[in-house]
């Protein structure tokens, strides 16, 4: 599904991602953890190019992402393309990233309207399904700027997931939802899962970890150290980072 | 002295007057039309990457906005005629010549408020799928607007008072109805005094409305 | 009218006073008429300003300051008490003498038509029907086309140097203004000439507060004392002939 | 019609244009100094909940934005000693009423700046135990001060080419140079393009300023 | 310590917070939880008078933050002296509120330089010593932008701790933490109880609360439905509001 392949990554000279090569199954979650800074969204943020990068290649489904290899040689694709190819990616931001002079409602029928050529009438039904995912119904017609950080998020969940994507990408979804709302949020992403999507999400709740995932991919310095399944990482890390990563998370 | 405002109806001075104010709107307001267009124009064009557009948007702005808007219309009016003997209309060339120095003004305005917003907007713009152009449009420019619309309001005022400029390439306006006015008569004060009522009502509309539309246009997250 | 402020005459005595005291005379004029009031390499030259130094000596001031301002400011820079008279060229007229007082004339104007040396179409008013002819706005030139040649299409532009520019141009085909300064300007450039009939008679004289009864007693009686002692006709046979 | 640029540099009239510049740059700069100063006072007056002091801003804001300058420099300069005997200089009235015509411009670029910066920016300052004032002079004003460099670079530029109307009170500045210059020569055209040139110059090193005063406080999370 | 009386908050017609009394005792941890929507952030707000309230009255340490009620009236207090007592409360934001323009050392050391004339060289003495605690020393002079969300919200706790405050207001100060630094932000947090200091809390971290807090209150739709130790409330809660809320939020 999601192939990566030689990834680096700089910023200046500071050297973030360090030839990354990985491949993710589709209808699977993943789940990235690791240390603050050791480059767990700037590795999201690669995947649909919202970062750019200088060398390496990502694809998605064989339709490559930003970049893609031609005899050893990574170059950029089209703007156009690379349009076309974000469509299939959801993405829901740390900090929300909500579009304040829009409705809820309008901030979830955007993107399909323009972009998937829905009906007005068409988006607005997904969006208030939606909405109803993420408890929210009520709150269609008000700005973002009076909802609590917690329904903002979940805004930014039904608006990712409105353009039906066949990848969704999460940094910290859940760090800001209330936890009544997790549980049914989880629930909406395993639906996902079963329908076929691939997730990819950067947590620190190691709890939903343990639960959700497929897989889990720990992350430090740049680097994949280590990548199982949750029970074997959790009760049994190979890797002595990995082993003092968690004993320091899971020690409160 | 003593002022005598009762010279102001005198005639037909009213009627004389109420018709420079309407072709002052007429002026300001197509010209204004002009200089969004210029000024988004340009403003793109100093974002832009590609070099030539952006270069050619740093050489509009540092002309257009530096120099005299007097010596740009007489180079249009006077000057297209001198050098390539082609024929100008005053009226034509009063309305380009004032958006063509607007539009400089109006493109660091626009350009100023779509640099101050928050980039987290493109991103989730970008990666919903929208493209450049379309982020732009429907997700960066209409937040943008409302951070314009104080010093586009300022550069619409301007401008209305900029257009009395027009009058040095013959053409009829509010100024150079109180000119003619006062050339007449003398009464330099009592005429200056009521096209200053004219300007002061028309600005003042477009001031209210400048305003209504902040109001508007608010989200909530400002700090009032 | 615009009687209004009835400032005390000692006011206006004292204008007359203070002049003999400080032997300085300052007056308001617009430096970019020539051969009028102008400016060469700094220095105000024109007809104007050799006429008003000598009128200044027969008030006893021996010295001439200039406050250079655009026209529009002249009169309310005159009622401002800025300076004590307006010398620039200005025409007498029955709607500025309700604002102000003048001087006695000290020279003749007339209308004149200026046109390109290429145009041998026109000679006379008359053949400017239908035609295009830039005028000053507020001058006499305008009212009197307007009243008497209602089939000349008038282009009205704000100053002297303006009516130049629409003729070089070739916006309009003639211009209508004051005699003096269309020759000199005929003369600077070449390209253009002034028809030998004029149109009417316009009088030139210097602006002053309606207040100041005294000092437009005391200039008109210097101004004759420059005519009678031959300094007049010097002056006139300098800028004119 | 040929052009003969060569006139320009004959005599005395390089330095006469010089002096004119340099007189226009002490009144441009003189006067936007007080811009800032009148704009500040009249942005907050605007945001104040004091009604007296908002009411005045919106006065000040309504006369002095809506009215020509001509009419402002008129009533000033020729106006005050005709109604209230008292006397005024030129240059000191040049300044003052550039200063107040430009500070209602101000004024708007301010308040609008300052309205748009986040809401938390402000809870947090309060919070910490800053006054009203201190969050806004050291939390609020130095945010804002970004957004507003590109509108404020157009006012002072726009105020160095309002200030050619000074000549109209008998200041000497750059246009009325290039005037006198004229009527002596008749070379419109040329003297014209020379002093487009010097304000060229002149301003577009204000935008110069400007543009890097914005690239020295962007803080990294703006759109560019 | 903080003293609630007959507190009412209205937004426009909502009444969002009902009649609240509330004694919270000095040195204590209080943490308050409850469904979103319920009122948490707003009764937090209204203890630094953040949020105005038109009726009731709060004091700490008897001063009063806001209003106080003369002969049953509540008036609001003059400027000035609300700006003296919120000296005393830190405060600490969902949404970082870190000052953009300043570094991170600036971003410590402006309120105490100004406002408890501090000099510059003890304000940073100071500040590096908040930035050691909370693990981001190196960062010190950075603008905030560079920064993750987890290290963001770690520089506005060392912010609010700088100005030594006898008590800290914290709106979900742990959801944008990064876990390996959670346990030294509670080390901080437990240190300061210890000192003297008066903590009141919003989290949706259930965990955080049956380990760290003295007290534990549930809020619901505007009104304290329960008040008591965490054991008490995690095991055995009377209200049965709370009974489904935390068996909604234990789930997963
Ligand atoms: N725009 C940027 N410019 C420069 N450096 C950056 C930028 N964004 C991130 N970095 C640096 O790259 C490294 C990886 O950052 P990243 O945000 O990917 O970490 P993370 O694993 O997501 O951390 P956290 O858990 O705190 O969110 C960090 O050292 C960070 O400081
Ligand atoms: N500025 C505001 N204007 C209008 N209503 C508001 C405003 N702020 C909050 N509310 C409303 O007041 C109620 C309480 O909001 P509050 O933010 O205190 O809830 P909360 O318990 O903190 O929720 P969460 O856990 O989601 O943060 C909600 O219904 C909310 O929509
Ligand atoms: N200086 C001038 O422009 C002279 C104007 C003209 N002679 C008049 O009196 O109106
Ligand atoms: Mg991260
Ligand atoms: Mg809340």
């Amino acid at each position: 599904m999601i192939h990566i392949t030689c990834l680096n990554k700089f910023f200046g000279q500071h050297h973030v991602l360090k030839n990354i090569d990985l491949t993710i199954e589709q209808g699977k979650v993943f789940v990235i953890i690791g240390p603050s800074g050791s480059g767990k969204s700037t590795l999201l943020r690669c995947i649909n190019y919202l970062e750019t990068y200088s060398d390496g290649e990502i694809t998605i489904d064989g339709k490559p992402m930003g970049r893609k290899l031609i005899k050893g040689q990574s170059v950029e694709i089209p703007a156009s393309e690379l349009n076309q190819a974000r469509q299939d990616v959801g993405m829901v931001f740390q900090s929300f990233n909500l579009f304040p002079h829009k409705t809820v409602l309008q901030n979830i029928t955007m993107a399909p309207q323009s972009l998937k050529g829905m009906s007005a009438a068409e988006a607005e039904a997904l969006a208030m399904q939606l909405l109803k995912k993420v408890g929210l119904e009520e709150k269609a017609h008000v700005l973002p700027y009076n909802l609590s950080g917690g329904q903002k998020q979940r805004v930014a969940i039904a608006r990712a997931l409105a353009m039906q994507p066949k990848v969704m990408l999460f940094d910290e979804p859940t760090s800001a939802l209330d936890p009544e709302m997790v549980g049914e949020v989880l629930q909406v992403m395993k639906q996902l899962a079963k329908e076929g999507m691939t997730m990819v999400i950067v947590t620190h709740e190691m709890r939903f970890a343990k639960d959700a995932a497929d897989q889990v991919l720990v992350l430090d310095n740049g680097i994949i150290i280590e990548r199982d399944k949750p029970d074997k990482i959790f009760v049994n890390p190979t890797h002595p980072r990995t082993k003092e990563f968690l004993s320091k998370v899971l020690e409160n | 002295m003593a002022f005598d405002f009762s010279v102001i109806f005198l005639g037909q001075n009213v009627h004389f007057l109420l018709y420079g104010l309407l072709s002052t709107i007429f002026f300001s307001v197509s010209s204004f039309a002009l200089s969004l267009l210029i000024g988004t124009v340009i403003a793109f064009g100093q974002l832009s990457s590609v070099t030539i557009y952006r270069a050619f948007s740093l050489a509009y702005l540092s002309w257009f906005r530096a120099t005299p808007l007097l010596v740009q219309l007489f180079m249009l009016y006077y000057g297209l005629p001198l050098v390539l003997h082609v024929d100008t209309v005053a009226w034509i060339s009063g309305i380009i010549a004032l958006g063509m120095y607007s539009g400089s003004y109006s493109s660091q305005i626009i350009r100023g408020a779509i640099q101050s917003i928050d980039r987290g907007q493109m991103e989730a713009g970008r990666s919903l799928g929208f493209s450049y152009p379309q982020t732009m449009r429907k997700i960066i420019i209409p937040q943008a607007f409302l951070r314009m619309l104080a010093p586009l309001t300022n550069e619409f005022i301007s401008l209305t008072k900029n257009s009395s400029l027009l009058s040095t390439i013959t053409v009829v306006e509010l100024f150079r109805q109180a000119n003619i006015l006062i050339a007449d008569t003398y009464r330099t004060m009592e005429f200056l005094v009521a096209i200053a009522v004219l300007y002061y009502l028309f600005n003042n509309l477009i001031g209210y409305v400048g305003m209504a539309l902040e109001t508007r246009f608010r989200t909530g997250g400002e700090l009032q | 009218g615009c009687s209004g402020g009835n400032a005390p005459t000692a006011k206006s005595d004292s204008v007359l006073a203070k002049i003999k005291k400080d032997q300085v005379l300052t007056v308001g004029t617009d430096a970019t008429f020539k051969p009028f009031e102008y400016k060469n390499n700094g220095k105000y030259e024109g007809f104007d300003i050799d006429l008003i130094e000598a009128v200044a000596k027969e008030l006893g001031a021996n010295k001439v300051e200039y406050v250079d301002t655009e026209f529009k400011g002249l009169i309310p820079g005159l009622l401002a008490k800025k300076y004590d008279l307006v010398v620039s060229a200005m025409y007498i007229t029955d709607e500025r003498k309700q604002t102000i007082n003048f001087s006695d004339t000290y020279f003749p104007g007339g209308l004149s038509i200026m046109i390109k040396n290429s145009n041998t179409a026109v000679k006379g008013i008359n053949d400017l029907k239908g035609k295009k002819v830039s005028v000053q706005i507020g001058t006499k030139s305008a009212k009197y086309l307007e009243e008497k040649y209602k089939d000349i299409i008038l282009v009205k532009v704000e100053t002297n140097n303006d009516m130049f520019m629409e003729l070089e141009t070739g916006k309009v085909d003639a211009v209508v203004t004051g005699l003096p300064a269309a020759k000199t300007y005929a003369k600077a450039k070449g390209t253009v000439k002034v028809l030998p009939e004029t149109l009417t008679e316009e009088f030139y004289g210097y602006g002053l507060r309606k207040d100041d009864a005294e000092l437009a007693k005391a200039v008109n009686a210097a101004l004759k004392k420059v005519k009678d002692n031959g300094t007049y006709d010097q002056i006139v046979k300098k800028w004119f002939e």
